[in-house]
C-alpha cells in the first residue's frame, strides 16, 4: 500500500532490463547495482530489515566491486570489447519469456495453496527486529548449514586466491 | 524525536501514504539540509583554519568576520566554476560518480544519535545501516575514476577502492565488541546504555562509555578511529589523493561542483565516522558520570535535547580536530605499508579484540569495568 | 495506479518482480558472449530467488526461516562470485579472452 | 533532490567554455596523453578484492550470532554462542593466515630480497 515500494520494484525491474539488454558490460553491472539497491528496498519493506542492510553490504559494496575489478582488469579496450552481446536474441528472448511465465504460473498456485496471513499478523511481522531472530536461528536449527557455510567460505577464499595469483 | 513525531502524526491526514520509512527519509532529507551541508562547508573552514594555526599562519580571514563565511565564498565560486567532461571520457558515468559518493556518506546522517530525541531515524539496524550505506562511495570513486579516462585518476580510483574494501572488514570488526556488550544495532539503545552517574542510582543496564567496558573495547575504539581514517581517504591514508605521485588522484578530471561533491562527501565521511567513534564508544550524549535525566528533578525535553545534542557535538568535533590534527602530524604511508596494516595488523588486533571481549562478558556475567568497581548489578 | 499499488505490496507483487528478474537472468545468460556478463545473469537470478523467499516468509509462512534461506544464498551467492571471477582471471591469462565460447577446451 | 539543485545552480551560473581540443583532453601533467588510460592494473588489487568480499561476507554473517551474545550469558547458552562464533572467526583466520604465508597479501614482491642490510 504504499507508493516507495512500488517505486523500488520499477528501479529493480527497470535496471534489471539494462542489465539484460545493454551490450556494454560496465553499464551492466553499473545497473545491477541500482537491482541489488532496489531488491534492498522491497526486502525492507517485507520485514527482513537485517536481510536489506546484508544485502547492500554484501552485492554492492562486494560483488559489485569484485565485478568491477575484474572487468577492469580484463578488458582494457573500452569501446570495443566491452560490447559484446550475441546477434541472436529471439530465441533466448523466448525461452526465458516461458520461463519466467511458467515460473510465476507455479508460484501463484503455491500462493492459492497455502493461507494467506491476517493483516495484523503482516503487520506485526514487519515491525518485529529480525537480527536477533536470525542469529538465534543461526545457532539453533540452522547450526550445521551455518558450518558448512563457513568451511565453504574458506574453501573459496583460498582456491579463489590460488587461482587468481600469478604464476 | 517527540516533536517530531507530532508533527508527523498531525500531518497523517495529508501524508497518510508515508509508512515510517518514508518518513525516515523525510528526516533524513532534513538532517541533510540542515546538518549535513553545513557542516560539509564548515569543515572546510575549520580544516584551513586548523592547518594555518599548525603551520603558524592567518588562514581564510577575508570573508566575514575571521573568514567565517569563507565557505560560501567556495561554494560560490565552485558553482560557477566552467565544469567539463573529458573527450574520451564517459559521460553518463562521470556525472554518475559523484552522486554515489554524496548518497553514501550523507544518508548516513539519518540515524546518528545526535540526542535521545532527536535521531532522524533509529531504525532497528543503525550500524548496519551505517556500514551499507557507506559501501556506496567505493564503487562512486572505482567508476568515476574510470569514467574521466586519465591515468592518475584511475590508478587513484583504484587505490582508493581497494583501500576503502580492505578497512571496512577491520572497522566492521571492531563494532562487533559493542553489538556483543549492547546485544542491539540500534545506536539508540547503544548509546543510551553508556550512562553512568554518580549523583542517584544506576540503571542496572548502564555500563558507562563502551570504550571503557573492557581493556578490548579501548583497543577497538583505536582500530575504529583508525579504520574511519582510512576509509576516508584522510592523512595518512590519503594514498588515492597522493599528489606526488597521481596529482589529484580519483577526482583529477573532476572540476567545478562535481568536484565540490566529491570534497562534501568526503568530509561528510569525515564527521560521519567521527561520530560513530564518539556514538559508540564515547558515551555518544552522556556528559561522563553525570545524567542529567536522574538529577533527581525533570528538566523540560526540550532543553535534555538541547544540552544532550550540544555533547554529541563537541565530543564528535573533538574526534573531527584529531583527524584535522593528524593531517599536519603524520607522514603518509606506502601503498605495500597501507594494506600490510590493514590485513596482517588491523584484522588480527580486531579479531583479537572480538573474542577478548566475549571472553570478558563471558567471564564476568557481561560487567563493565565500571559496574565491577563499583559493585553494582 | 491504486491498484497498481495495492498489487506491488502484495505478494503477488514480490512474486512478478522475482519472475521478471529470474527470466531475465536467463535471457543475460543465454545472450552474454562475456564470462562476466554471464556471471551478471546468475546474480539477478539468485536475487530473484531471494526476494521468492523473502516475499514467502512475510505474505504466507510468518517465519523468519525464508530470511535465513535468503541470506544463505547472498553468502553462497558471494563465495561463488568471488570463485568464478578467479576462474574468468586464470583463464584470461590462458587466452587472451574472456569469450565464454572459447572456453571449450574441456570438451574435447 | 539537493543535489540535482547544487547542479543546476551551477549550470546556470558557470561559463560555458568552447570544448576546445586540447582542454577535453585528459590531464597528464601538461603531456598529450599517450595510448589509453583504460590500461591493465596490477592483480594485486583483485587478490585483494577477493579477500575482502568472503571477509565482508562472513561479517554480514557474525553480527546476527552477536546479537544475541549477550541474551546468551543469562539464558545459559553461552558456551554454544562462544565456541560458535570462535569457529566462525578461526576458520576465516586460517584462510588469511595462508593467504599470508603464501605471500598473496604482499603488496610488493620481493623488495625486501634487496634490502641493503641482508
Amino acid at each position: 500500500m504504499n507508493k516507495v515500494l512500488l517505486l523500488a520494484q520499477i528501479l529493480t525491474v527497470a535496471s534489471a532490463i539494462v542489465v539484460g539488454f545493454h551490450p556494454n558490460i560496465l553499464y551492466a553491472s553499473v545497473f545491477l547495482l541500482f537491482t541489488f539497491c532496489g531488491v534492498a528496498v522491497m526486502f525492507l519493506y517485507a520485514g527482513a530489515d537485517f536481510l536489506a542492510g546484508a544485502q547492500v553490504i554484501i552485492y554492492v559494496g562486494g560483488v559489485t566491486i569484485l565485478i568491477l575489478f575484474a572487468i577492469m582488469l580484463t578488458q582494457w579496450l573500452y569501446k570495443i570489447k566491452l560490447a559484446d552481446i550475441r546477434n541472436k536474441m529471439v530465441l533466448p528472448g523466448v525461452l526465458a519469456t516461458i520461463i519466467g511465465a511458467f515460473l510465476y504460473r507455479a508460484l501463484h498456485q503455491m500462493v492459492l495453496s497455502l493461507p494467506p496471513q491476517t493483516p495484523e499478523a503482516l503487520e506485526k511481522f514487519s515491525t518485529t527486529p529480525k537480527t536477533a531472530l536470525i542469529g538465534q536461528a543461526l545457532l539453533g536449527s540452522y547450526l550445521l548449514p551455518f558450518e558448512a557455510i563457513t568451511i565453504l567460505l574458506l574453501g573459496a577464499m583460498v582456491g579463489a586466491v590460488w587461482l587468481a595469483r600469478p604464476e | 524525536m517527540v516533536q517530531s513525531a507530532q508533527f508527523a502524526h498531525s500531518l497523517e491526514g495529508w501524508f497518510g501514504f508515508l509508512p515510517l520509512w518514508g518518513w525516515a527519509a523525510i528526516s533524513a532529507f532534513i538532517v541533510i539540509y540542515f546538518l549535513a551541508l553545513p557542516f560539509g562547508g564548515l569543515a572546510t573552514y575549520i580544516e584551513r583554519k586548523i592547518a594555518a594555526d599548525m603551520q603558524d599562519r592567518i588562514g581564510p580571514n577575508r570573508v566575514g568576520p575571521i573568514g567565517l563565511f569563507q565557505f560560501a565564498a567556495d561554494a560560490i565560486k565552485m558553482l560557477s566554476k566552467e565544469d567539463f567532461i573529458p573527450k574520451g571520457g564517459d559521460r553518463f558515468l562521470f556525472n554518475l560518480a559523484p552522486l554515489f559518493v554524496v548518497v553514501g556518506s550523507c544518508t548516513a546522517f539519518a540515524v546518528l544519535p545526535l540526542s535521545k530525541y532527536l535521531i532522524g531515524a533509529d531504525v532497528n539496524i543503525g550500524v548496519i545501516f551505517i556500514l551499507a550505506v557507506t559501501t556506496l562511495i567505493a564503487p562512486g570513486l572505482l567508476l568515476g575514476s574510470w569514467a574521466s579516462e586519465n591515468k592518475w585518476s584511475l590508478l587513484g580510483g583504484l587505490r582508493a577502492a581497494s583501500q576503502i574494501v580492505s578497512y571496512e572488514i577491520p572497522v566492521a570488526l571492531s563494532i562487533l565488541p559493542v553489538v556483543l556488550i549492547s546485544g542491539s544495532l540500534q545506536i539508540g539503545t547503544i548509546v543510551e546504555q553508556q550512562g553512568w552517574t554518580v549523583f542517584g542510582e544506576n540503571p542496572a543496564t548502564y555500563h558507562f562509555w563502551n570504550a571503557f567496558h573492557n581493556p578490548f573495547t579501548f583497543f577497538s575504539m583505536f582500530l575504529l578511529f583508525v579504520g574511519g581514517l582510512a576509509e576516508t581517504n584522510r592523512i595518512p591514508f590519503d594514498l588515492p589523493e597522493a599528489e606526488s605521485e597521481l596529482v589529484s588522484g580519483f577526482n583529477t578530471e573532476f572540476s567545478g561542483m562535481r568536484f565540490g561533491l566529491y570534497a562534501l562527501g568526503e568530509f561528510c565521511d569525515v564527521f560521519v565516522m567521527s561520530a560513530m567513534v564518539t556514538a559508540l564508544f564515547l558515551g555518544g550524549w552522556h556528559i561522563p558520570f553525570l545524567d542529567i535525566e536522574k538529577l533527581g528533578f525533570a528538566l523540560p525535553t526540550g532543553l535534555v535535547a538541547f544540552i544532550q545534542f550540544h555533547v554529541f557535538m563537541i565530543k564528535t568535533l573533538l574526534v573531527v580536530f584529531v583527524v584535522m590534527w593528524l593531517r599536519w602530524t603524520l607522514p603518509r604511508l606506502r601503498v605495500d605499508q597501507l594494506m600490510g596494516m590493514c590485513w596482517k595488523g588491523l584484522l588480527p588486533l580486531a579479531f583479537f579484540n572480538v573474542l577478548g571481549t566475549a571472553l570478558w562478558m563471558w567471564a564476568f556475567k557481561g560487567q563493565s569495568l565500571m559496574q565491577l568497581l563499583m559493585g553494582h548489578g | 495506479m491504486n491498484q497498481l499499488i495495492q498489487f506491488s505490496s502484495s505478494l503477488q507483487g514480490y512474486l512478478a518482480v522475482g519472475a521478471i528478474l529470474f527470466a531475465l537472468g536467463i535471457f543475460c545468460v543465454m545472450t552474454r558472449k562475456n564470462a562476466i556478463g554471464i556471471l551478471l545473469g546468475i546474480e539477478l537470478i539468485l536475487n530473484a530467488a531471494g526476494i521468492n523467499f523473502v516475499a514467502f516468509s512475510k505474505f504466507r509462512t510468518g517465519l523468519i526461516d525464508g530470511q535465513i534461506v535468503a541470506l544463505f544464498i547472498m553468502l553462497i551467492a558471494a563465495a561463488e562470485a568471488a570463485v568464478a571471477l578467479a576462474v574468468i582471471l586464470r583463464f584470461y591469462r590462458l587466452k587472451q579472452t574472456i569469450d565464454a565460447d572459447e572456453a571449450s577446451i574441456m570438451r574435447n | 533532490m539537493t543535489v540535482p539543485l547544487m547542479l543546476g545552480v551551477g549550470y546556470l551560473l558557470r561559463p560555458k567554455g568552447k570544448d576546445t581540443r586540447r582542454k577535453m583532453t585528459s590531464y597528464e601533467c601538461g603531456e598529450e596523453p599517450v595510448g589509453s588510460a583504460w590500461i591493465k592494473f596490477n592483480i594485486r588489487f583483485y587478490i585483494v578484492a577477493i579477500v575482502f568480499i568472503i571477509f565482508d561476507v562472513e561479517m554480514a554473517a557474525i553480527f546476527p550470532a552477536a546479537t544475541v551474545f549477550k541474551e546468551s550469558i543469562t539464558n545459559g547458552s553461552v558456551a554454544l554462542v562462544f565456541s560458535e562464533i570462535f569457529l566462525f572467526v578461526a576458520l576465516l583466520l586460517i584462510g588469511l593466515i595462508y593467504c599470508w604465508v603464501r605471500g598473496d597479501l604482499e603488496w610488493v614482491k620481493g623488495v625486501t630480497k634487496f634490502a641493503p642490510n641482508k
